[in-house]
């Protein structure tokens, strides 16, 4: 193998591959990003809403800095980005090579519709005689056998079901483009065939995803397949969405009537036999599941969710839960039903189960609706074998905690390697991508290299438009060539209309851009049927004729619009098409890490292994955190070497600063600039410029006076346990009887969040207190088991060896009563119905977790904090370690409560994040970014609070309002709330708004 | 008397609505040619002076449609879009124009349909209305 | 209820005379903006005393009403000064200078606001013509006699055909958070009455050798009484002016006479561009897009854009509208420009629970927002 | 209590979910349903588990244990409190104990039932000189139908299973 190589590889082009290969992208290398299916977005393209917004959101995936250098469009169509190759219906068939230097081959399914001719005209679909279940709608619907695999992608190319496909030839024959060949007796051969393609790369990310359990499969089908109205949680979303297959209305599909009443029925396919873990995101699909058909019915469709634990774990969750209960009417029911069965007499779907008292009931739905778990995907095994990366028990990809001594270059990112939501799958897809970033860095150091400067172009700026109008023309299509020349030549701006032949096909877009070539207009408008189909390829015709791609625009004969209007308005557009000349000031190639954590010292040797600088701020006078005294997580990790081995790396690494017994005292700047001056243990000043900050400020356990403690020695916190386990003090022999209660001050109106960790540690301790001494009763009093994910094995294991589990309510909480020998708790044991006295000998309380202060901290970075007082994050889903203004991270505790495994995923996310806005070169600003008079300006900063990037600022000194380029994402909410225009939005001039206007009526 | 057809701007943003009517082109789902379509980058972009110029250039409705409740690309421009119709609404709505004419709406990307039936039914609305400001070629 | 002091001169100009000076003797202020009869022109303006002495020529209740003043804050405060200044304004003034405290056009940190019960004002050039000439005594003795008349008729407004419409139909006469409010309403004739509005005035009024006295026991009574009768006028000019604009043609008429000469934008307090957009690049067309509209319409108005400056005013200015009126003052072709603006100011503040002026702590409408409100304006 | 420890141990992955109780044909007539016997053993409530009916109204359908997802031995785990009940020869349970076990003597003996030997060993174990009246008019109706066989007890040791019955005895003592 030869030289290290820049160009990573990213499998699977869901939210995680998509994520990994924009951080990889937007870092400088280049990126090849492949999926097995014909279409782009994974299992989300079925998906609209995300809890907890019940929305979507996915285009905040897209770059914030340099975002021109990626289609400023909704993600659904498809992601275009300079740097990374898509290559779809592909797969990895084989990986030679070491870290940094591997050759990949690359499969490419052989295609019957050649995607380079197809335009999406659906004329083969008219045609076909072959109706199929519709794939994209779950067979909910139907299709033909040669269809649209996913309606939104673009571009919009066909596929053909070949398991379906009868051959007849009536597709081939109606393509007006002849993109379709299909095999025959006399043609075996295909005219696209399988490709092999071997390709050289630095690293590669896994982010193959999941797939769904099928109830088929097991031995409780639940009704599921012989009982229309019994649907997976995923058909549901399906049947939710605008492209479902019902329009976006609710039906239930065995007679499309509107049902009365839906019943979820959580775990299926989960904590069970077959697969002893969690899937971790279902009871929130659920739940929101039921919040948007309560919301959409009107608050008429009863919902009612079935579950063992409901499981809401995450910052944020547990207040959804509440607002589904109280503000929705979502009912939720303690119970397992037994089996679904179809009543003959009403029609409907009879639920057996055993409620709380005992009793069993039946109760009746007319629709139900299972959460299905989560299994490995397909792929996961072969890619294990052809990558060498290790599987779980549950075939997952092995996913260690620390990926220091891994000499590998393949890494597993999102649900692939665990059960994860998309906020945790985005997050772990970033961490991937960071590691995958050091792997290939040196390669091809991100910041050092030059990139194509936009002031190459010949500069039009201070010319009068020149505008050329290119007319894409079918043969079939109406003549419409003197009218768009009659109008460019009333219009005085325009000196060329040229009319070319199907721009779609290879030989027109060659003869359009050989045309071109030949003139010098210095602005170009395309106008075209489907301009969606060339937004890939502005960049090939502005390289033809040298201009800045300001100046090109489509429009779109396509809309169904009078073409005088069309055309008008395209010539309005592009007659103001300017790029701002401010530039954005050079970014500080440093990041400032705020906490010497475990998070912190991750995020900062994830920075410096990239050939970056990073600062850690750290208040205490030595590094390590939380990780000081914690002595192992519940899979035995031992984070004493953990914090050795970190230490040690962050001590030696020349690109990594440490400031101990140091404070950041204030900062000034933005995304890209910041100058923020230490306090230092002698009261010292220190002045940093950098160009992003990770706040890894952590958290500590919460402080309690609950169930006496503090007033009785046999009351302990984990943290004490833990301490006291680790330092020999606490020998476990020497008990008898030990209670464990959860959710002290938790879950309850004063502090509403789940900890996340503490019955993970509860689990841990208890398990390890069983281990030292087999005859200790220990009993756990919870009230929901939040072993989430693999964790759960850890749950059933503690059962196995014999800890009670006990659950008590929040209206019937435990007492602990203390006397002389030992304590009393008395708990209410629901199953029994009767209250329970347990003489103990130790009470473990976990009191859940609290964020440092960092509200202060925060806001001179202008980022906020949450209701919690942890990071606010831009979005917990698609952005959630980024505050709103792009410059500011988090990670670990700060952002909320996770173990120590999430924290440094999240570590690694946060410095991704910094690294994606600091190896950005800024060489022009955004196309569509904002600007201002200050002449016109009256400094009346209601641009200022309209921004939500934080882009504007008042410079009182000079008396203007200042806009920091990179910052701002060109929203224009600044434009429309200045009344005189002084605030503009590039692109989107007032003046061109009218022009626009009046030519479209 | 010649049959009226409105015509209706609409201000899309350009990463829910415009998406949309993306699908509902590539999903054959078929509209009246009455309506115009404006992409901005987000309804909170929207002036209020767009919409005015618009109703006195001859528009007779304006749509102004972006992403739904927290779908924003930009975190809250449809909130700051919903107040600025409301203040239009209170304000066109005192001399003629009233709401039937200016509608805002949310229409996801995945609402191809959706869309379609938006302008449908909006299209049919007008033109059981009227034209908007036919009376007044002179005194503007 | 606030505790009132009551000062008795031997006028009402000498009352609040005597109070202005007492502001200059126990506090801070340096400077103070207030109405005063020039001495050589004879011309009420608004003006700077820095010399207790010159306030003999202050009259803050005269009919007279050139401009509003708030602006005139705005200049002294916008940018950062030491002076501590006074102002005695207008409630309407007050609500303008409050409107544009929220949007950074002014401070109310060095400054003590002073207002009173407005007994209203005439159209400049009907004031002009019955009062600017005479000389100091007189436009004195005009003033108290309006005064008297006013006072004496509980603000009748019927009994006084020169007052103003936007006075008339004006809702907020008497002062609420002015540092200083004073009444006239119900004390005997010549004395008035002062209260502390914020905490900075009760500050100032502490230890003051006013004469105790709470408020008239009338007072409340009658405030509601003027009200009650503005309101009714308003109703009914706001009705008519409905009947007449209608439709967007009914507006083109209202505004026909326009000659897009802006003054009523100049006049308005809380029209605070640097430069209207109207007078920008935005609206500086092109001559082939002239040719354009007026072939495509067969006919164009010139100038033009003449419904879309007033509605663009409507819509950058009716949620701050504190219906003063200067706009009509300001109108030299007699559009009834106050009137529109004041109902439509009325209307769209009262659609979003706002009123202008009321209150430095409702912020402007269009600068916040809630997630779950106004759920009726989407839709089809 | 060995075999209740042992039985605890057998049902410790229990997660309270209810499925058993919800899937038990027999449910209703039951004093202590399912999941709240086995949070009874969990709980080391001996007491009250032999104060319940529940056990010896299972009639081994196996839903529950087909049901259960932990998998557990459900419907063996009845049957083991059974076992412990006969044992005890806890009066409570007598009337089904002694049955069981008056069956399974005339199984002993003959290789098959013999309705009139088994009713009579069951008659004079539970020593109530009442209680054949109550089966009584069950036993006409059988006769009548001639479903009970009347000839006299065989000669012992035709068909006798004693090695086999005692090879279990001793399976059930090494447990």
């Amino acid at each position: 193998m030869g030289e290290k190589q820049g160009r990573a590889l990213v499998v699977g082009a869901g939210i995680s591959g998509i994520r990994s290969a924009l951080d990889l992208a937007e870092t400088g290398c280049d990126v090849t990003l492949i999926d097995a299916a014909p279409h782009m977005g994974g299992v989300l393209s079925k998906l609209e809403y995300q809890f907890p917004s019940d929305g979507c959101g996915m285009c905040r995936l897209l770059p914030m800095a340099d975002r021109d250098t990626c289609l400023q469009a909704c993600l659904r169509k498809g992601l275009v980005h300079g740097g990374i190759d898509l290559m779809l219906s592909t797969t990895l068939k084989g990986l030679e090579g070491e870290a940094g230097k591997y050759r990949a081959i690359l499969e490419t399914e052989p295609s019957i519709i050649d995607p380079k001719l197809c335009t999406g005209c659906n004329r083969c679909s008219e045609v076909c005689p072959v109706t199929i279940p519709d794939p994209f709608n779950q067979g909910l619907s139907t299709t033909k056998a040669v269809h649209l695999p996913v309606p939104h992608a673009i571009p919009n190319i066909y596929t053909i079901d070949m398991d379906h496909c009868t051959l007849c030839g009536e597709c081939e024959t109606v393509c007006p483009f002849g993109a379709i060949y299909l095999p025959g007796e006399d043609r075996l051969e295909l005219k696209i065939p399988r490709t092999l393609v071997e390709m050289d790369v630095g690293a590669v990310v896994l982010a193959c995803g999941i797939d769904y359990y099928d109830p088929l499969s097991g031995v409780n089908t639940f009704g599921y397949k012989a009982l229309k109205d019994v649907v997976s949680n995923i058909e549901l979303e399906r049947i939710l969405s605008g492209t479902g297959p019902f329009n976006g209305s609710l039906k239930r599909p065995s007679d499309g009537q509107v049902p009365s009443r839906m019943a979820w029925i959580q775990c299926v396919g989960s904590r069970d036999l077959e697969f002893p873990a969690c899937s971790s995101v279902c009871c929130m699909i659920a739940l929101k599941e039921a919040v948007l058909v309560r919301k959409r019915s009107r608050q008429t469709i009863e919902t009612v969710i079935y579950y063992m634990d409901m499981r809401c774990f995450s910052k944020e969750f547990e207040a959804y839960r509440r607002r589904a209960e109280n503000e929705y009417g979502v009912i939720l029911k303690r119970a397992r039903p037994h089996s679904v069965r179809y009543d003959r007499n009403t029609g409907g779907l009879s639920l057996y189960i055993t409620d709380d008292s005992g009793i069993r009931v039946d109760e009746m739905f007319d629709m139900v609706v299972l959460s299905l778990g989560q299994r490995p995907g397909k792929s996961v095994k072969e890619l294990a074998e052809i990558t060498g990366i290790g599987l779980n028990p549950l075939g997952f990809f092995e996913d260690p905690l620390s990926g220091e001594g891994d000499k590998t270059g393949v890494f597993a990112a999102g649900s692939a390697s665990g059960l994860k939501d998309i906020g945790e799958s985005v997050i772990h897809s970033s961490s991937a991508s960071a590691m995958a970033l050091k792997v290939i860095h040196g390669a091809r150091s991100p910041h050092d290299e030059e990139r194509e400067p936009l002031n190459g172009f010949r500069d039009v700026s201070t010319q009068v438009p020149d505008i050329g109008v290119i007319l894409c023309q079918c043969a079939n299509g109406p003549d419409i060539e003197p009218q768009v020349k009659s109008m460019g030549a009333s219009d005085v701006h325009v000196s060329g209309v040229m009319a070319m032949d199907r721009i779609c096909t290879r030989e027109g877009w060659d003869g359009m851009l050989e045309t071109l070539a030949e003139k010098t207009f210095n602005r170009i408008l395309v106008l075209a049927c489907t301009p969606q189909l060339f937004l890939d390829k502005k960049a090939a015709i502005s390289k033809a004729v040298n201009l800045d791609p300001a100046y090109i625009d489509f429009a779109d004969l396509g809309k169904g619009e009078p073409l005088a209007a069309t055309v008008k308005m395209g010539l309005a557009r592009i007659r103001y098409a300017d790029r701002l000349n401010s530039r954005a000031s050079a970014m500080v190639p440093t990041v400032l890490v705020v906490g010497g954590g475990l998070g912190g010292m991750t995020a900062a040797l994830s920075v410096a292994d990239t050939g970056f600088e990073a600062i850690i701020v750290e208040k205490e006078s030595r590094l390590g955190g939380n990780l000081v005294w914690l002595e192992k997580d519940i899979t035995g990790n031992d984070f004493g070497r953990l914090l050795d081995n970190t230490c040690r790396r962050v001590e030696k690494h020349p690109g990594i600063r440490v400031f101990t017994n140091a404070v950041v005292e204030d900062s000034r700047g933005g995304p890209g600039n910041y100058t923020t001056s230490l306090k230092t243990c002698d009261n010292d000043s220190k002045i940093i410029d950098h160009g992003a900050v990770i706040l890894a400020t952590g958290g500590r356990e919460a402080e309690t006076s609950a169930y006496g403690y503090g007033t009785s020695d046999a009351v302990m916190t984990h943290r004490e346990v833990e301490q006291a386990l680790k330092a020999g003090t606490m020998d476990p022999v020497n008990l008898n009887v030990v209670v464990m209660i959860q959710c002290v001050d938790s879950r309850n109106d004063s502090r509403e969040y789940c900890s996340r960790i503490c019955c993970k540690s509860s689990l841990k301790h208890a398990l390890e207190m069983k281990r030292l001494n087999p005859e200790l009763d220990v009993y756990v009093l919870y009230r929901e088991m939040m072993s989430y994910g693999f964790s759960e094995t850890y749950f059933k294991e503690a059962r196995e060896k014999g800890v009670i589990f006990i659950r008590y309510s929040q209206e019937l909480q435990p007492e602990v009563l203390s006397g002389t020998d030992g304590v009393m708790v008395k708990v209410h044991e629901p199953i029994l119905d009767r209250t329970l006295e347990i003489r103990s000998d130790l009470v473990v309380l976990a009191t859940g977790i609290l964020p440092s202060v960092i509200k202060p901290l925060a806001a001179l970075f202008d980022a906020r904090v949450d209701d919690y007082s942890f990071f606010k994050a831009a979005d917990s889903k698609w952005r959630p370690v980024d505050a709103v203004n792009g410059g500011v991270f988090a990670c670990g505790l700060a952002l909320g409560p996770r173990d120590a495994k999430e924290s440094v995923a999240s570590a690694r996310a946060a410095a991704m994040g910094a690294l994606r806005l600091i190896s950005s070169k800024s060489a022009g600003v955004s196309l569509v970014t904002a600007g201002i008079k200050p002449s016109l300006c009256t400094l009346c900063e209601r641009c200022i609070d309209s921004c939500v990037y934080g882009a504007r600022t008042l410079d009182s000194d000079a008396g203007k309002i200042r806009i920091d380029p990179v910052a701002c994402q060109g929203c224009g909410s600044c434009a429309a709330v200045c009344t005189n225009s002084a605030s503009f939005l590039n692109n989107y001039l007032d003046q061109q708004m009218f022009e626009i206007i009046d030519a479209a009526i | 008397m010649e049959r009226f057809e409105p015509t209706i701007i609409a201000f899309v943003c350009n990463w829910c609505t415009y998406t949309a009517a993306d699908l509902a082109g590539t999903s054959r789902q078929k509209y009246p040619p009455n309506v115009r379509l404006i992409r901005v980058m987000c309804t909170g972009m929207v002036d209020p002076k767009y919409v005015v110029k618009a109703f006195l250039s001859g528009a007779d409705a304006v749509l102004v449609s972006g992403c739904h409740p927290g779908d924003c690309h930009y975190i809250n421009g449809n909130y700051k879009a919903r107040r600025r119709v409301r203040l239009l609404h209170g304000i066109l709505g005192r001399f003629g124009i009233d709401r039937e004419r200016l509608r805002l709406t949310w229409i996801g990307a995945s609402d191809g349909i959706e869309f379609a039936k938006v302008i449908h039914t909006m299209v049919a609305e007008i033109k059981e209305l009227g034209p908007a400001v036919s009376d007044m070629k002179l005194v503007i | 209820m606030e505790e009132t002091y009551e000062i008795r001169g031997t006028n009402w100009l000498d009352s609040v005379q005597k109070l202005l000076a007492s502001v200059f003797e126990t506090s801070s202020v340096t400077s103070m903006l207030v109405p005063v009869r020039h001495s050589t022109t004879h011309v009420l303006m608004p003006t700077l005393v820095s010399d207790p002495g010159e306030l003999e020529g202050a009259d803050p209740f005269a009919p007279c009403f050139p401009l509003n003043s708030a602006k005139l804050v705005s200049k002294l405060t916008k940018k950062h000064s030491n002076e501590i200044i006074a102002a005695v304004l207008r409630p309407c003034e007050l609500r303008a200078l409050v409107e544009l405290v929220k949007i950074k056009q002014a401070t109310m940190d060095n400054l003590i606001t002073i207002s009173f019960d407005c007994a209203g004002a005439y159209p400049n050039r009907e004031y002009n013509r019955t009062g600017a000439e005479g000389k100091a005594a007189e436009g004195k003795a005009k003033t108290l006699g309006f005064m008297e008349q006013r006072l004496g008729s509980k603000l009748d407004d019927d009994t006084d055909k020169q007052l103003s419409t936007s006075c008339r139909i004006c809702t907020g006469p008497f002062p609420e958070n002015a540092d200083l409010c004073i009444t006239l309403l119900d004390h005997d004739p010549g004395a008035l009455g002062v209260f502390a509005g914020t905490d900075r005035g009760r500050e100032l009024i502490m230890g003051k050798a006013f004469e105790v006295k709470s408020l008239p026991g009338t007072r409340a009574d009658t405030v509601k009484e003027v009200l009650q009768r503005k309101k009714e006028a308003a109703k009914k000019v706001f009705e008519d002016l409905a009947g007449k604009t209608a439709t967007m043609a009914g507006l083109g008429n209202y505004l026909a006479s326009c000659v897009n000469c802006y003054n009523c934008r100049v006049a308005c307090p809380v029209c605070f561009c640097r430069e209207c957009v109207f007078n920008t690049d935005v609206f500086d067309y092109e001559p082939f897009q002239y040719a354009a509209w007026a072939k495509n319409k067969g006919t164009l108005r010139m100038p033009m854009d003449t419904v879309f400056f007033h509605l663009t005013r409507m819509i950058h200015m009716g949620l701050s509208c504190v219906g003063c009126g200067q706009c009509s003052n300001a109108c030299p072709n007699d559009i009834r420009v106050a009137e529109l603006f004041t109902a439509v100011g009325k209307g769209v503040q009262q659609g979003f629970g706002y009123e202008a002026g009321k209150s430095m702590d409702d912020p402007f409408p269009l600068s916040v927002f809630f997630e779950d409100e106004f759920q009726d304006v989407t839709g089809i | 209590m060995d075999e209740l420890l042992q039985l605890k141990t057998m049902l410790n992955p229990c997660i309270q979910c209810g499925t058993c109780t919800a899937s038990c044909p027999n449910e209703v007539d039951m004093d202590l349903v399912p999941r709240k016997l086995w949070r009874m053993v969990l709980m080391d409530r001996h007491e009250a588990i032999f104060d319940s009916r529940t056990f010896i109204l299972c009639s081994s359908c196996y839903l529950c244990t087909l049901r259960c997802p932990r998998g557990l031995p459900l419907t063996a785990a009845m049957a083991r409190l059974k076992a412990i009940a006969a044992k005890r020869d806890l009066a409570k349970y007598r009337k089904s104990t002694r049955f069981y076990k008056s069956f399974m003597e005339s199984v002993r003996r003959h290789g098959r039932v013999r309705e009139g030997e088994f009713m009579g060993l069951y008659f004079l174990a539970m020593k109530n000189p009442l209680l054949p009246l109550s089966f009584a008019s069950l036993g006409i109706q059988l006769m009548k139908k001639n479903k009970v066989a009347f000839e006299l007890p065989a000669k012992p040791g035709i068909g006798n299973l004693d090695r086999l019955f005692k090879k279990v005895a001793e399976i059930e003592e090494a447990l």
